[in-house]
């Protein structure tokens, strides 16, 4: 196998560029995708080879190209929408939980809508309190759409091919604070599945469940613990919505540990559905409470002292596995 | 026009008319449930627009929608079997009368979400604007409407990327209790309109000939590669809002002298002083429009529900 | 003590009518509060009594409106802003995420926001995908806001001028199920408590969790069970954001067993959030699962029997009681 | 209009530029993180604007606000300290470059969700006019904010309700990188905003005495209870959208047109033809605001942080 070596963000282009190839139904549209480049650069240079109708530039209008991007698909297109931020998404949610998300059922099967819509998620930037929220596994809560978040540069490169082949509604998010990881990627990854969770570090004594920003902080935190013989397995969900519930319980019917790793706030985030579910499905198998490290239930403050604070660290990771191992206390 | 165009075009109207009326009985008796909005006094908007269109063209409408879906060619019995919830209805009988869709028919529902519509009518006009088609798009959507965020930003966006859409604005008067002048400081809706740069011009919507003859032109406009055309329908419900409305904010004296405009009314006037209504052609038609009705109401009875079993189906799609 | 006979929706209005006359700060907004009368007929009467500046008609225009109440709040106002139903609060989601909920702590703690907003929510009226959802819970997650659900009458009256005596954003959700249900009030009921939940029946067997339109289902479901001999405490959790994790933890560790009723969609709905906390807090005292009884995962069907089947039924409760004290194995 | 005016809005323009200029210098020095977004160029509006205005009228503002800031009088240590994140600057540090607040000037922020802002100017208008205040409310805004729906809708509520709120867009040609000719189908914002019904009128925002000219007709306007005015201000952004941006979308020519009409440069050319600067008061001028710049950032680098342990205060107002 060849491998390159590559940016997160450049995986995604590589992605976005494949799918205008491969579909000509297939077309960018959102705010600075084109002549700008793209807020965070990821379309930087799709504009000069596929042109201003498929790579085209919004007007600030995120209700209306989000419903276009809607009404395109219903159309026979398969539009990709790119929202710049998940804040920002908050003016087009009307479209998205009304419309994209119950179309096919309102109509009694007859109308899906092939949308995919990308937005940055995360904080890490000190972008402060209106641009660093993670709301993915909010949006998790609607039945209708799927919900994908890519933490391997594999993932990044493969999910949107994937995503476009859905015949339902999927949002992509993509951690702002990944878009500069570099690494290696086997050169001939185009798609890959997004049904299925993924081990990412398989180990005995106890699951992390984690997606997106903090899957490689939870590995580090697992290197960590094994110098002290604890050997964690860390799962990365990768789709928060529909859940593999039948990796994670896997992994917690074997190892008897469970610690849910989530960047978003604490309280109804998709780390209290996990915890659920583990509860419901696998109870009499657990040694020890689900534990549970998310962010502070605070909106973002600008300093970076405090937005570390505010944010899931290795060390509160290595803590929360301690505490189900029973080292801790 | 020829007379038998014109019979048509009451016929079409007959037709929404008595199944309005129809709804509304059942409503009362309770075969009907949850918001039903009606159209009556408005028949003259979908029947005038519709007929400017092309059977393949793409409408949106909303959830006053059961005249634009007949007018548009759902067959009665699927609209009325929908009104009941069945199986057999337009849309499995999931939606309800807010929610009528027939993909076969192009006619895209059926939004309940005031706006809602407009971004996905814009959004349909972008696919044939990509894909060379000369279709035109019809969104059809009310006064109170005009007055959501993303009436403005689709207005924009399909006249910024001159995309063939044909906005019917139906300006009733009033959003639910809320009459024009407490909705918009611009009244004018169609100026208002056209301070985004694209055609828009008033019309009286109690005036099918009217009607019509208006969206011929606008339709003629986008398929010229005019871009978006702007109507304002100028109109009135003679019914309340929905069901549940005991319609207080109305004045029955301006009630009463809409309802002197009646559409089908005015259109009955023109056709007999031109001797194009022959005495009993009215009887004729009137019954042949209860029977269509009649046998709708029996298959609806007569419908099966969707079983429980399939509650959750069309959630997401079926991988065939 | 004087008790008087009135529905829910009379006890809202006496509580709107009542924040009118004692303070000139609060005034009501929303569509059609004013000449129609409410979309759901609550503030009936008050234009004529209060007149137009305090019961303010609004166009169709949720996002601007719902921010003016923000901004006439912090020009020194108490706003009630009204939004007829919540699936259109996603229309002003921008609005409550990006500012409502975050000007207190962006501004350094100089602006804070005594805004009410009261919407309707919730299903059980045949209104179908787009006029039916419970996303109370949903709200729960965001940070800055409080979220309170009256499911009483004493609630319906007393639960407003808590809210607007909050120095922060509070939202109200008002189940469109309850409107017509009818009681007796303890004339006197003016203000009460909105930091606490409330048992609404003491048991000693299990515990149900719940809130707004199924608590009477699941008091219901607790008198048919005492039939059986199985003892059910019933608690109404009444305020959402910020939860009292107390009232149920003290009362799991009495029982047991818990189970989680909930109107919203079942994944990432604060039923599991309430199963987190128990697992987190209460693990070592549970004989069983916790258990979750919540809507299904469909944008709501219009038939009735397909509305009943995915709404929580008080058989739905039963069983899971059952299971929980193992007498449904 | 006096000398000394002049001289002010002269040292007021020059205080922002030097700041903003200083602002680069720190945040390529990392002193200052996340977005930051320059006024410089822009300073004519921000000055002749609030030039206009009473101390305790509100203004609420964008991303692009330490103009807006310095011009109502928050103390440029306060701002300068914010920018560091530290906890004596206007907003304790914790909203940064786009998120500046002083309550007790009045200053409403700082608001990074375009078009955000409107809405509250709405509310805080309609406060005023619940009251019977006459304060003007006042939302600068962008012309890319223009197309949000939250334009549409607050443009309409506060014509329909005749609030008196002073609608400052700051149209400095593009959105980012999306030129107003990409993002609005009818590229002259005044003649659009005038559709709802209200004044609205175009005026050079490069020039300080024509900004505050219009601003002044506006507020008297208003005051008056006029109800709300819309002055587009045409000017534009002499540095890239932010310090992220490398502003490949704007052609060179172009730039160096308008730095032909720098804000400053026509004020001082003003002045000398008329006598009111003398050889040395530009120096002198200078020296004072670059002194105030270098408290400024030294009280900034001096200033202590948050402590971690209160993360989550101003979450919840602390009950006292
Ligand atoms: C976003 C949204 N807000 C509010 C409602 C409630 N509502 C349903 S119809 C209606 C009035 C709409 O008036 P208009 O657009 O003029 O259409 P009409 O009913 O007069 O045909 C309102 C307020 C809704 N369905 N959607
Ligand atoms: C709702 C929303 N969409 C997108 C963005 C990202 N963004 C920040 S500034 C900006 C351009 C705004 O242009 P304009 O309103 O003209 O103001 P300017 O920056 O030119 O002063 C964009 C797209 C945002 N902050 N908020
Ligand atoms: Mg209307
Ligand atoms: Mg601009």
């Amino acid at each position: 196998m060849t491998t390159i070596e590559i940016t997160y963000r450049e995986a995604m282009r590589a992605a976005i560029r494949d799918a205008l190839l491969r579909d000509d139904r297939v077309f960018l549209m959102g705010e600075d995708v084109g002549r700008y480049g793209g807020c965070f650069a990821v379309s930087l240079g799709l504009l000069e080879e596929f042109g201003p109708d498929r790579v085209r530039d919004t007007p600030l209008s995120e209700s209306a190209f989000v419903g276009a991007g809607i009404g395109a698909a219903l159309g026979g297109m398969r539009p990709i929408v790119e929202i710049m931020t998940v804040n920002f998404s908050m003016l087009a949610l009307d479209q998205i939980v009304n419309n994209a998300a119950t179309l096919l059922h309102m109509s009694g099967g007859q109308l899906n809508v092939p949308l995919v819509i990308r937005m940055t998620t995360g904080a890490g930037r000190q972008l402060a309190a209106q641009h660093s929220h993670s709301l993915e596994g909010w949006y998790a809560h609607i039945p209708g759409i799927r919900i994908v978040v890519p933490a391997t540069l594999e993932d990044a490169r493969g999910m949107l091919w994937a995503a476009l082949r859905d015949p339902d509604p999927v949002l992509i998010f993509e951690p702002g604070a990944l878009y500069p990881v570099k690494g290696e990627l086997d050169a001939s990854v185009r798609e890959v599945d997004i049904d299925r969770a993924a081990v990412r570090r398989p180990g005995r004594d106890a699951t992390i469940i984690t997606y997106g920003a903090t899957l490689q902080t939870s590995v580090a935190a697992a290197e960590q613990l094994a110098d002290e013989g604890i050997d964690v397995e860390v799962i990365d969900l990768r789709t928060l919505r529909p859940l593999d519930d039948a990796t994670f319980l896997d992994s917690v019917t074997r190892t008897h540990r469970a610690v849910v790793v989530d960047e978003g706030w604490r309280t109804g985030s998709i780390s209290a559905e996990i915890s659920a579910r583990i509860t419901e499905q696998a109870f009499f198998d657990l040694d020890a409470p689900v534990e549970r490290v998310c962010s502070a239930e605070v909106p973002m403050p600008y300093p970076k002292h405090l937005e570390d604070a505010a944010l899931p660290q290795q060390a509160d990771i290595v803590a929360a596995v301690q505490r189900t191992t029973g080292d801790g206390r | 026009m020829s007379a038998k165009h014109r019979q048509e075009l009451l016929r079409q109207m007959l037709r929404i008319r008595r199944f309005e009326e129809r709804c509304a009985e059942l409503y009362s008796a309770t075969k009907i449930r949850g918001f039903l909005h009606l159209y009556v006094g408005e028949e003259a908007v979908a029947t005038g627009v519709i007929g400017a269109l092309l059977p393949d063209e793409p409408i949106v409408s909303t959830y006053r929608e059961h005249g634009h879906a007949l007018a548009r060619g759902v067959p009665m019995d699927a609209v009325m079997a929908e009104m009941y919830g069945r199986s057999t209805g337009c849309s499995r009988g999931r939606g309800g009368s807010m929610h009528l869709f027939d993909a076969d028919r192009h006619f895209y529902g059926g939004n309940a979400i005031v706006g809602g519509g407009l971004p996905l009518a814009v959004g349909l006009g972008l696919a044939d604007a990509l894909r060379g088609a000369h279709r035109v798009t019809t969104c059809f959507f009310g006064d109170g409407a005009a007055a959501e965020g993303e009436f403005h930003e689709s207005m924009n966006l399909a006249t910024l990327w001159q995309l063939p859409v044909l906005f019917a604005c139906e300006n009733n008067q009033y959003a639910m209790g809320t009459a024009l002048a407490r909705s918009h400081a611009q009244t004018n809706l169609a100026l208002r309109a056209a301070s985004y740069g694209l055609p828009a011009w008033p019309v009286d919507g109690m005036d099918v000939l009217a009607v019509e003859d208006a969206a011929q032109r606008a339709v003629e406009i986008i398929r010229a590669g005019g871009g978006p055309v702007f109507l304002e329908l100028r109109t009135y419900r003679f019914r309340a809002h929905s069901m549940y409305d005991p319609d207080r904010y109305r004045d029955k004296a301006e009630v009463e002298q809409w309802k002197q405009r009646d559409p089908i009314d005015i259109l009955m006037a023109r056709m007999r002083s031109d001797g194009e209504l022959e005495d009993g052609d009215l009887e004729a038609l009137d019954r042949e429009v209860t029977e269509e009705l009649a046998r709708a109401v029996d298959a609806a009875e007569a419908g099966p529900w969707e079983p429980v079993e399939d509650l959750t189906r069309f959630v997401y799609s079926e991988q065939s």
